[in-house]
């Protein structure tokens, strides 16, 4: 682990390093004009655009001092090896410069002294045929109504294999998956430790109060497919739940938007009433298929609800609107309800008409908490490490980069935020 | 033959949409409305009857939609043209349906396992870009323009990131919140606290805005045009309640409303 | 057997999930290519999988008409409903408009499926505000500050509240859109930051879990 | 005593708070109440004063595309906007890329230009629903008669008197969408942009706040936001209307929750502390 931050910062230095090195003036030669007239555009080049699919090329040429924003640049593309030519930008001379390039630092020399400009060639000559073929590129500069053509470049765009841009994204990537690795190849039974969830605690209470009643206990999976991870966190809860439920001999019934997710549910809850010891309690109508559309999922569980007055309710899994629709009914009902859900938008209704509720991560950590499966809990470990990381990039980026812009270091600034940009 | 496409054109003819017909969804729309608002005041026959139909049109309405424009374009027109490669999905969407056949619903998995890998691996670099590294820099980034901002903005911005950090902090499983832990992860509660209140005072409008919708469109279902459809609906089912209420007075009376 | 059944299946997860992964960080055309056509693919397996949810739904109300159980007289308008959108689109093609108005599936979209979920979401203006009266009663600190979050932006949204809120409030020179503006991108984003950082984190933890086969129950049992 | 009846009021038969809002929300749809808006935000007085200037008989295309699960909030903004139209003679054509705002054009122009005694092919035209805008757009940019060569009525477009001398951009004076898609940004960019004619918008509550950069930079003349939106503009062409009513809910039912939410925060107070 350690090995791997420290392989990390090295090459965040390293980067760094490139860039300083990058960034120092290139040696233009800078010919003196006599003043009002345009000189001619030097080092005009073509260049493929990196790291895309093809199809756009990239022209650049040095800044010259009379960029000012009454001179035009106009460019002109063309298939053809003579004539044909088509007009593809116009802009003011003090604009586009390689700083507008949005890539980061360790993929892109972000030069102010030379024009760089994109030009999406599928925009004139259709998707099919623009990447392999060669293309000839001018770049006309107009000042006072007067034009004067640059030289003619020419080249072709290619399709290229790697995106260095999101390197960092997939640093982080392999950082993960090594760590995860290791966690997963040492989970133990014993000696990990999570804390307490509050809202997993009340599952033996809501339990309890259902068998006493003698209602049954409504567990309600959400709308989400099986791919969801909060879908699949809730089967690992509903594992847990209908054991319990088998030792207590209480009914549950488990309402469904998705069949996939129901054929899975179906096995998790046959299992575990073989493993607390109850088959023969097993019935094939506690899972029901409800319906596939939202609101009329949520008209019928409500109905469901508001007939039978389960004494329990638990909503774990991938909610939208329909959340409040169903945990109002619930609470009116009379039923104790617990509520668990990563859709952000969703939570505050939950926690509003709910007893408890998982919030966000919590409903990843409840399989693992009330299994104590080891992969889970050193799954669990491994979101931590993802977390702290967050916090420790947080806390020392926010430091760096306000004595960075308080003291005016702007490529320092510019290289940490390139770190924590997504491209 | 012949009397069989005199009669579809004659039907198709039936069903060419008149003001007849604006009228009689008016009552239609207006009284499946009313029935799903009854739920409100209680369980009665007409919701059930309206939920149900609903169960029916919502999977109708789905069936439709991936009829026309999943299965016959992407499938059954390639399929016309010889591409024989939509065969692939269509193979695998057809094994999800060896579920209803216990013995061999283990070909399901090719279905499934297609899905779900798919899935996971569209899911990490997205979640790593938009939900982790953006979400970095949108904490880190609002500092680096330092110069040019007031003592507050540098304030909001240094709270954002602290804020962030302390509810990182209460997720944060594999420590027992106590002493100072605890008072960190109870600031992150706090900040929890206030996004909650937020985003519902937030959403109210938009579902006011959404019921007085639905009234506005009873409304127009009132006026003469469409046979004071709201009106009659309305009266017929407030003279069920109480009719109902009158006869079920000695029984014992269900609904736990509080 | 145990190839067919379980390693051939491991190994189509770990295929696409890599295949999938990889092409967010390759911009060749081949990656392009390949992301379009699975998830076209994926779209009609998807429309297959409601296949799945249509037998079922058909299958447990036909049984209840069959078995005349309790309230079987209502799933009778399960079929009602259904009929009344598939006949329609059969006969207007899946149009829903055409020239000259809207087609029969137009009609019933609008009379029928559309009055319906536009009714059960208008529902939830109701049911926001009995939430609202039993929820937020301030009983301790953490309770105070939802409350007040709350209250803020239910008032500050309409011109009537704004015009309360300045009469009450207009010497203190900040205006309540300015104060809900600040609540909703600073201590608000906050908030909402910190749970999507920790989901994203547990969401890309669990695709490693189903990508390398360690997570499979939804396969089923053996 | 009195606690004893202020524990029964806590838990209040919901029923009756379901009473009390569905009163609030609907009086103001049977009767605009016309409680005070309090300002006129910018973008919408922008609006307004560009659609003041136009000068008489000149010719305004509104895209109208939405459909009924937005018409809540755009409804009325349309109605009020065609009213201004119509008040200022101008010339009116409607064009719609979504199939499901036909009817409620129709539903428009059944009302609106009686008030204002105005005739359907002197001072109005509606045209047929069609798909694939950007397509449309770019071909009205040179004829407009290349798509739409026929009205909605099947009667020959060019003949009509409210045509006169129109045929493409140049010979508009304004443009205004009113859209819950992102049909708007189709409109300034493919057509705003490029030939210089003027947009107008009018968007839904949630999606408003991303229309600033449009707006900042003049691409966008004026914008309506929602309910709120079609309320001001109401009041300044001096018609209440569905926009005045729907706000007026809007205003009833907010302060209906803070009410709510208040007492029972204060009977919470007596009961714990008398």
């Amino acid at each position: 682990m350690i090995k791997n931050q420290f392989g990390f910062v090295l090459f965040s230095v390293l980067f760094a390093a490139i860039n300083v090195s990058a960034a120092k003036p290139s040696q233009a030669v800078k010919k003196q004009t006599p003043a009002g007239a345009i000189p001619p555009i030097e080092n005009l080049t073509f260049a493929d655009m990196p790291y895309d699919v093809g199809g756009t090329a990239l022209l650049k040429w040095d800044v010259r001092p009379t960029d000012n924003p009454d001179v035009m640049y106009q460019i002109y593309v063309s298939s053809l090896e003579t004539g044909g030519w088509i007009k593809a930008d116009e802009f003011p001379a003090d604009t586009r410069t390689g700083k507008d390039i949005e890539l980061p630092f360790w993929a892109w020399n972000a030069s102010v002294k030379e024009h760089v400009v994109k030009v999406e060639l599928p925009n004139y000559f259709g998707e099919a045929r623009t990447t392999g073929p060669v293309f000839n590129f001018k770049v006309v500069t107009i000042k006072d109504k007067k034009s004067f053509d640059s030289g003619i470049v020419s080249g072709k765009t290619a399709s290229n294999w790697f995106r260095l841009d999101r390197l960092n994204n997939l640093l982080l990537l392999v950082t993960i998956i090594t760590v995860f690795f290791w966690a997963v190849s040492h989970a133990k039974r014993k000696g990990l430790f999570i804390r307490r969830i509050a809202g997993l605690d009340a599952i033996d209470e809501a339990l309890g109060r259902a068998t006493e009643m003698g209602k049954p206990v409504y567990y309600v999976p959400g709308i989400g497919g099986m791919s969801g991870i909060s879908t699949i966190a809730s089967t690992f809860i509903l594992g847990e739940v209908s054991k319990k439920v088998a030792q207590y001999d209480t009914q549950i019934k488990v309402p469904h938007y998705d069949p996939i997710v129901m054929t899975v549910c179906k096995e998790v809850v046959k299992q575990s009433f073989l493993e607390a010891g109850r088959p023969d309690s097993y019935r094939d109508d506690i899972n029901q298929f409800i319906s596939q559309d939202q609101f009329s999922y949520a008209a019928s569980v409500d109905g469901m609800i508001s007939r039978e007055k389960p004494a329990a309710i638990f909503f774990m899994g991938y909610f939208m609107a329909e959340s409040l629709l169903l945990a109002e009914v619930g609470a009116t009902s009379g039923a104790i309800q617990i509520a668990g859900t990563d859709q952000e938008s969703q939570l505050p209704f939950f926690f509003t008409a709910c007893d408890y509720t998982l919030i966000g991560e919590e409903l990843y950590a409840a399989g693992a908490y009330l299994s104590k499966e080891p992969m889970l809990m050193s799954a669990l470990k491994v979101q931590d490490f993802g977390k702290l990381v967050v916090m420790v990039s947080v806390f020392f980026g926010i430091i760096l980069v306000a004595v960075g812009a308080r003291l005016h270091w702007d490529p320092f600034v510019q290289v940490i935020l390139n770190l924590f940009g997504a491209y | 033959m012949d009397l069989l496409t005199h009669f579809w054109t004659w039907l198709c003819g039936f069903f060419v949409i008149t003001p007849a017909w604006m009228t009689a969804g008016a009552w239609l729309a207006a009284g499946l409305t009313i029935f799903l608002f009854s739920f409100l005041y209680k369980d009665n026959p007409f919701f059930k009857a309206a939920e149900h139909l609903y169960l029916g049109a919502g999977m109708g309405w789905l069936l439709q939609v991936s009829f026309y424009s999943v299965l016959v374009p992407k499938v059954w027109e390639p399929l016309m043209k010889h591409e024989w490669l939509v065969l692939v999905p269509s193979l695998l969407g057809l094994s999800l349906l060896t579920q209803f056949i216990p013995k061999i619903s283990w070909i399901s998995r090719y279905g499934f396992t297609f899905l779900m890998g798919y899935g996971a691996g569209l899911a990490i670099p997205v979640g790593l870009s938009t939900d982790f590294i953006s979400q970095i820099s949108g904490t880190v980034q609002p500092l680096s323009m330092m110069a040019s901002m007031t003592p507050w903005m540098i304030f909001n911005a240094f709270l954002v990131a602290f804020g962030v950090i302390c509810v990182l902090f209460y997720f944060f499983f594999s420590v027992e919140h106590k002493g100072h832990m605890q008072k960190v992860s109870n600031i992150g509660i706090y900040f929890l606290m206030i996004y909650f209140g937020a985003a519902f005072g937030n959403t109210v409008m938009a579902r006011f805005s959404l019921l007085y919708g639905r009234f506005d469109q009873l409304y127009t279902f009132s006026s003469s045009k469409y046979l004071y459809a709201t009106q009659f609906i309305v009266i017929g089912m407030v003279v069920y309640f109480a009719i109902h209420a009158f006869f079920t007075r000695g029984g014992k009376e269900p609904e736990a409303a509080r | 057997m145990k190839l067919i059944k379980k390693y051939i299946p491991l190994a189509i997860v770990f295929t696409f999930g890599v295949l999938t992964l990889a092409s967010y960080y390759v911009p060749h055309k081949v990656s392009v290519d390949y992301t379009e056509l699975v998830s076209q693919w994926e779209n009609i397996v998807y429309a297959f999988a409601f296949l799945l949810g249509l037998i079922s739904l058909f299958y447990s109300h036909y049984n209840k008409i069959a078995r005349k159980a309790d309230g079987w007289g209502y799933s009778i308008f399960v079929f009602v409903g259904f009929l009344a959108m598939v006949i329609p689109a059969y006969i207007s093609g899946g149009k829903q408009g055409s020239e000259t108005g809207i087609t029969l599936l137009g009609w019933s979209f609008r009379y029928i499926y559309n009055a319906l979920s536009s009714t059960m979401f208008a529902v939830l203006a109701f049911y926001i505000v009995s939430t609202a009266y039993r929820s937020f009663r301030i009983k301790s600190k953490q309770a105070f500050v939802l409350f007040v979050a709350a209250f803020i932006l239910i008032l500050g949204k309409v011109p009537l509240g704004q015009i309360i809120w300045d009469s009450v409030l207009g010497w203190t020179k900040c205006g309540v859109s300015d104060v809900i503006e600040w609540i909703m991108s600073v201590p608000a984003v906050a908030g909402k930051r910190g749970i999507m950082i920790g989901i994203s984190i547990g969401a890309i933890v669990t695709s490693f879990k189903i990508i390398f086969g360690i997570e499979k129950q939804y396969l089923g049992k053996d | 005593m009195l606690k004893e009846k202020l524990q029964k009021f806590f838990k209040i038969d919901r029923r009756w708070i379901f009473l009390l809002l569905a009163v609030m929300l609907f009086i103001p749809i049977m009767k605009p109440l016309g409680l005070p808006n309090k300002t006129i935000s910018r973008d919408v007085q922008h609006s307004f004063d560009f659609m003041d200037k136009v000068p008489a008989g000149s010719f305004v295309l509104f895209s109208l595309d939405y459909d009924p699960s937005t018409r809540p909030e755009l409804h009325p903004q349309a109605i009020a906007m065609i009213r201004h139209a119509f008040k200022k003679n101008l010339r009116v054509g409607v064009v719609t890329y979504i199939a499901g705002s036909t009817g409620l054009i129709a539903e428009i122009f059944e009302k609106v230009p009686k008030e204002y005694s105005k005739v359907y092919g002197k001072d109005y035209v509606v045209f047929p629903y069609m798909a694939n805008p950007v397509a449309v757009m770019t071909q009205m940019a040179s004829d407009m008669y290349g798509i739409y060569n026929k009205d909605e009525a099947g009667a020959d477009a060019r003949s009509l008197p409210v045509m006169q001398g129109i045929k493409n951009y140049k010979d508009m004076a304004l443009v205004v969408e009113i859209t819950g898609t992102a049909m708007l940004d189709y409109w300034v960019a493919y057509v705003g942009d490029k030939y210089h004619i003027p947009v107008i918008g009018g968007v839904t509550g949630i999606s408003q706040p991303g229309y600033g950069p449009y707006l900042q930079r003049g691409q966008l003349k004026g914008l309506l936001g929602g309910m709120k939106g079609a309320a001001e503009y109401e009041s300044l062409v001096k018609v209440p209307g569905k926009g005045t009513s729907g706000i007026d809910s809007l205003n009833l039912g907010h302060l209906l929750v803070l009410a709510l939410i208040s007492i029972s925060n204060i009977i919470l107070l007596i009961i714990k502390y008398l």
